[in-house]
């Protein structure tokens, strides 16, 4: 028993971590490097969002309020204030636990679908502040961001930044997998099973999901922090409902409650677009027919699926 | 010596009296039962006594100690624990994980300790494990320890909960129904680990319509309808009084 | 009344009942299948474009606005047989993905089919303005306000009158007692779904003469509906009336006094003010959970 | 198992698709990349840009190409995200290494692909309307539409001309909106108007009535609109409603038929500043402009059956400056393209007449709009 999770546990970070260091030699040039750091910043976001929606069951549909947060604040401390960007990355992230703290407990009062509409609610009411605050976030039309540097060291190739992303992605993925393997992520995982038996276990129910949303966005701002540094310029569609829902979708693609599934969904979905383009005006039709499909035929999600699916095949 | 007192105990519903002026004692160490006809309350004492709702008016005393309205987890760590008429499992997890659940008191939780998973927390986390494990082997699921919640059968499901309740290290043990849905020779099984729990010097309250069961194994049975108490006593008391006579043949029950 | 505030409520009174309808849809579906159907907004969309379209092909107003409103029940009753009833087992979340899935395949589909400009319906009765009190309101917002009554008091007799409508509502409530005695609850959720179409595309012709329709108008309708079915308790029908309402003469209101950048601001943070007193909504079912 | 079989399909479409992106190497073509928000919130500006310009590299290939070689068009849909943009451009760049790129629909997109153009050092003529793209200049980066400033300075010297000095705003959510309401608002003050109030619409809103309402109480001169696509045709017809005195003005956002079309009767009187495209007939018979106007007009109609905007007229402008330099350059060399473009002179656009230099990067002068207003369901010529 002992020896399986363990071995699970930390196998998979081991097989991430390898991919993680082979595959820039199979990366040819930089539109190649760009998708997969685009899908490791993604990936950090739906692990922490499926730590929420997977394991402890609370929907969100605002995530991407969180991560542009995360973004704008690392923007304009680094750029309007001149603060170092790692104290500014820091302070975001300070920012942004306030935040979720504050509005966490009447927000997770509700549940099922009343969730979705109050945290929808709060990202649209972060976007529209982005967009509606010219003088601090540049509007719609964005702001630029400096890049970053610790130490006087500046990063601005490629593959430093792939680096950066992918080490984060692999401590984000293992902090993840022992936080679940612990008597906190049991008593998220029974929050989302019964919540009454969860309190009756001693469970202090509400606590725990105040805590999980606030380390879901967390990760949210850390990942949409990496972004604005890397990317270099940001608009407020960093915060839309549209991202939200990418996130939301991302995770459930690759699997509720499922650490791994969460880094594969990010990359399918942050990829997709790039092979959808063969379609030319029927990208965005193909882009829903293969949500809809996906998620009708494989409702559990792609790496729970396959799971079940080779787990009948061997036994 | 009394581990529960209930005092002047009443819950409405938007004006349905579910439960009025109650009192009732709990004595430590007993096998006590609570029977009735459906709607006669039960349930909602239960709920009152747990934290899941709060009391409209009265008060309950818990070892001594004011509990009227604490949180549920906060009766948990004082030492109350249940298992629920329509069952509520964690079938996310698997059986050993459910059961696991129920060590949370027990069990290391600091919060970035659990994200490093330091050595203290693995030690802690084994000691779950173990525990959790013993206590399944003792409610007889031995087998089932390592399957995900949702193949179980009914009755495992019913003996799991009890297993999770008894994880909690609790001084009294509520059970809803723990019989209901069960065969004959699942329900004697379940009798006889109402015994054994008893002998482990935990207090039972027990809500149950078996009255084979119940009669059998309560040193005290409180007889509830429409939310008042209509008797209490011995199984031998309970029987012969011709309140809960006629309610009980009144009604055809 | 002042004649400004009279005219931010007519204003927010003509929107809301948009939303109204949008939102009932919403609640229709909802109560059949504990579904949401985050797809509501396209068939709004259908609605306006449908009618264009068929109209552009020759087909005078009358037969176009009919042709799109069965063309959103077709696609409406596909969703529920394609999609909806293949996924019945899964979970909230991954219905609710394949909704937004549905959405934007059938927004994609209209932008290439049809086109991406804007397009407009002519008013139904004209343009010229009636004055009332020192504030405006044009014929068609009557139109807007006459229907959307209309459509409630069918709805009304509809589920409380005729078998159907009733065997609908008993279906909302125990789908297990529901087929007991003898109701096809298959039948009940396609009839849902077509309704909630037929709904969405009626509020998509009534405001296309207002503000012209467009392949992507159904985003922001479809999140106003949902709000609106949110804010009134899920699945509440008079609850989704209700919440249109107010959601638009909140959004009207905070435009005129408070400021009209932040004026959906507004709307949303009296939303969760709402579901944090209320967190079932205005008329939603406070049922507790039986344990 | 029905998803195996799914799954397949996904990996075969997959696989399909990597070879068509990977792509046959077609030899000695001219490569033209470009991203539009052909879909999304500002389809409404990308999708007549992406016609046009699929349209005009028909017709060029047609035509035997440039200096003798096929031009190739890589075309990639943002849906307005600023991100999709950056990949995309770095797709452009890196993985279909086109030799130039025309595109960025909106100052957004276009801002946040100028690092990565730069990088490069890559020629990129942007269909973007902010001025802060080309100012300062940037070494790789022109556009092509006139700038926001320039149609609000327009508007205020009508405004002057007939005597208006106190005028209330309105706009929408949108980045064009946004910088048309910032300009309005810095240029004020030079152009000798006070702004007495100040209101904006959200997102997909259908009516507009309670900002109106404001505007109408404030006892304005005029009013100043800045947007496009359905709100232009909303606030004209509830402006209307509301009867509310003096002119209503629009922006170039408004410049298609589609907004009088929307606006109905309503949209009589409406004054805005557009490239002259839209009243190339009316213009006399010796402007340059008449005849290319006309001939764009012609060849869009005919071959999409829809009516022009000027926002298709900045693709077109963009693109064939972009050909002018390519065929004087006589190269593909990005260093020696960028110069020839820097050098544009005197090149007759549906924009207006391009004059680049190394201070000025966009080559259009004030006078490139027309001032315009809307009589009985049409276009005016006003100067």
């Amino acid at each position: 028993m002992k020896g399986a999770t363990v071995a699970s546990r930390y196998g998979g970070v081991f097989v991430l971590a390898v991919i993680v260091a082979v595959l820039p030699w199979f990366l040819p040039n930089s539109f190649y490097f760009d998708v997969v750091i685009n899908s490791g910043i993604a990936a950090i976001v739906c692990v922490g969002l499926n730590l929420l929606i997977g394991y402890a069951g609370q929907i969100s549909l605002g995530h991407a309020g969180f991560f542009a947060l995360g973004a704008y604040s690392s923007a304009i401390l680094t750029d309007n204030l001149g603060w170092p960007p790692i104290v500014s990355l820091g302070s975001g992230l300070l920012v942004v636990a306030l935040l979720a703290f504050a509005i966490a407990r009447p927000i997770l009062r509700l549940k099922g679908h009343y969730l979705a509409m109050a945290t929808l609610g709060m990202g649209i009411i972060i976007s529209i502040v982005l967009n509606q605050e010219v003088d601090l976030t540049g509007g719609p039309d964005g702001m630029p961001v400096s890049s970053f540097s610790l130490l006087g060291q500046e990063v601005d190739s490629e593959l430093g930044w792939y680096w950066i992303v992918g080490g984060s992605l692999i401590i984000t993925v293992w902090l993840a997998l022992n936080l679940i393997d612990s008597a906190v992520g049991r008593a998220l995982r029974a929050v989302h099973g019964s919540e009454v038996a969860a309190q009756v276990a001693g469970v202090d129910t509400t606590r725990y999901k105040i805590l999980i949303f606030v380390v879901s966005a967390v990760l949210a701002a850390y990942a949409g922090s990496l972004f604005a540094h890397y990317t270099g310029f940001l608009t407020p569609s960093e915060g839309s409902f549209f991202r939200s829902i990418e996130f939301v979708t991302m995770v459930v693609l690759g699997g509720m409650a499922s650490v791994f599934g969460s880094v594969i969904g990010a990359a399918i979905l942050t990829a997709l677009p790039q092979f959808l383009t063969v379609f030319h005006d029927y990208e965005h039709v193909m882009f829903g027919l293969v949500m809809m499909l996906t998620m009708i035929f494989m409702p559990k999600g792609l790496l729970p699926s396959l799971r079940n699916w080779i787990n009948k095949r061997t036994s | 010596m009394s581990l529960l007192e209930i005092t002047g105990l009443s819950k409405s519903f938007g004006g349905v009296q579910a439960v009025q002026e109650l009192e009732y004692t709990v004595e430590s160490g007993k096998i006590h039962s609570i029977i009735g006809p459906n709607g006669a309350g039960k349930t909602t004492l239960f709920n009152m006594v747990t934290g899941i709702f709060k009391p409209s008016s009265g008060e309950v005393h818990f070892n001594g100690q004011d509990v009227t309205g604490l949180p549920v987890h906060e009766l948990a760590a004082l030492g109350i624990s249940r298992s629920f008429q329509n069952l509520q499992v964690f079938f996310n997890m698997t059986v050993l994980e459910n059961v696991m659940v129920g060590r949370h008191l027990h069990c290391r939780r600091e919060f970035l300790q659990s994200l490093l998973h330091t050595p203290a927390i693995t030690r802690s986390d084994e000691g779950a494990r173990h525990r959790a494990a013993e206590l399944l082997e003792w409610v007889g699921l031995k087998a089932y320890v390592g399957d995900h919640a949702d193949s179980l059968p009914y009755g495992a499901l019913k003996r799991m909960e009890i297993a999770r309740a008894l994880a909690c290290e609790p001084k009294l043990l509520l059970l809803d129904e723990p019989a209901a849905g069960l065969n004959n020779k699942e329900t004697q099984e379940i009798n006889e680990l109402i015994q054994q729990i008893s002998e482990r010097g935990i207090t039972v309250v027990l809500v149950e319509h078996d009255m084979r069961l119940v009669m059998g194994v309560s040193d005290h049975i409180l007889v509830m309808d429409h939310g008042k108490k209509l008797a209490e006593g011995t199984a031998a008391e309970v029987r012969e009084n011709p309140d809960v006579v006629a309610a009980y043949l009144g009604r055809g029950d | 009344m002042s004649s400004e505030l009279l005219q931010f409520l007519l204003s927010g009174i003509t929107v809301g009942a948009i939303y109204a309808l949008v939102g009932l849809g919403f609640s229709i579906i909802y109560n059949a299948s504990h579904v949401i159907n985050f797809a509501q907004g396209e068939f709004v969309m259908i609605g306006g474009m449908g009618t264009v379209f068929i109209a552009s092909a020759g087909a005078p107003f009358p037969i176009a606005m009919i042709g799109a409103v069965l063309l959103a029940v077709v696609i409406g009753i596909s969703l529920q047989k394609l999609a909806i009833e293949r996924a019945r087992h899964a979970s909230v979340v991954t219905i609710i993905i394949i909704t937004i899935g549905a959405s934007i395949f059938l927004r994609g589909l209209a932008g290439v089919i049809w086109n991406r400009d804007f397009h407009s319906l002519p008013a139904f009765s004209g343009e010229q303005p009636i004055h009332v009190a020192g504030a405006v309101i044009v014929p068609q917002s009557l139109w807007i306000l006459g229907v959307t009554v209309a459509v409630a008091v069918a709805l009304f007799v509809f589920f409380n009158r005729t078998m159907i409508g009733k065997a609908m509502l008993g279906t909302a409530h125990n789908p297990f007692a529901a087929k007991l005695v003898g109701i096809n609850t298959n039948n009940i959720l396609i009839l849902s779904f077509a309704l909630a179409a037929a709904l969405g595309a009626i509020g998509g012709i009534l405001i296309a003469p207002m503000a012209p329709t467009h392949y992507q108008v159904g985003i922001m309708l479809g999140l106003k509906g949902f709000s609106a079915a949110i804010v009134g308790g899920l699945g509440s029908g008079p609850g989704a009336m209700v919440g249109g309402l107010l959601v638009g003469i909140a959004e009207a209101l905070a435009a005129g006094y408070i400021s009209s950048n932040y004026k959906d601001v507004v709307a949303f943070v009296i939303i969760l003010l709402v579901l944090f007193f209320m967190p079932s909504g205005l008329f939603g079912s406070r049922a507790s959970e039986r344990v | 198992m029905n998803f195996v079989r799914y799954i397949c399909t996904l990996i075969a479409g997959a696989a399909l698709a990597l070879c068509s992106f990977i792509g046959i190497a077609v030899a000695d073509t001219i490569k033209i990349g470009s991203f539009l928000a052909v879909t999304g919130p500002a389809s409404f500006l990308g999708d007549p840009e992406k016609k046009t310009l699929e349209l005009y590299v028909d017709k060029i290939n047609e035509q035997g190409g440039i200096n003798g070689k096929q031009v190739e068009l890589t075309l990639y849909d943002t849906g307005l995200d600023a991100k999709e943009a950056v990949t995309f451009v770095k797709r452009l760049i890196s993985e279909d290494q086109v030799d130039i790129i025309v595109g960025g629909t909106t100052t957004g997109e276009t801002m946040a692909v100028l690092k990565e153009i730069e990088k490069a050092g890559i020629p990129f003529i942007s269909l973007a309307g902010a001025s802060v793209i080309i100012d300062p200049p940037k070494k790789w980066v022109f556009k092509t539409p006139h700038t926001d400033a320039m149609a609000v300075g327009m508007v205020y010297n009508d405004m002057k001309k007939e005597g208006i000095s106190k005028i209330g705003l309105i706009a929408g959510a949108g980045g064009f909106d946004k910088s048309c309401m910032k300009n309005a608002q810095a240029l004020a003050e030079g152009a000798g108007i006070s702004i007495a109030i100040a209101e904006t619409y959200g997102k997909g809103d259908n009516d507009m009535t309670p900002q109106l309402t404001k505007i109408k109480n404030a006892g304005v001169d005029a009013t100043l609109f800045c947007g496009f696509g359905g709100p232009s045709s909303i606030v004209t017809k509830n402006y209307a409603q509301l009867g509310i005195e003096g002119p209503l003005y629009h922006t170039h956002g408004s410049c298609s038929k589609g907004f009088i079309k929307g606006a109905g009767d309503a949209a009589n009187g409406v004054r805005l500043p557009c490239a002259a495209l839209l009243v190339a007939d009316q213009l006399p018979d010796d402007d340059p402009q008449k005849t290319i106007g006309m001939d764009y007009i012609k060849a869009y109609t005919d071959k999409y059956g829809s009516d022009v905007s000027t926002f298709g007229g900045h693709a077109y402008d963009a693109l064939f400056i972009a050909v002018e330099a390519l065929t004087k350059a006589g190269t593909t060399d990005k260093a020696k393209v960028r110069d020839a473009i820097e050098a544009t002179e005197n090149f007759i656009g549906v924009d207006g007449i391009f004059n680049m230099s190394e201070s000025d990067h966009m080559g259009l002068s004030l006078d490139s709009f027309k001032m315009l207003e809307v009589e009985n369901g049409n276009w005016k010529y006003l100067y």
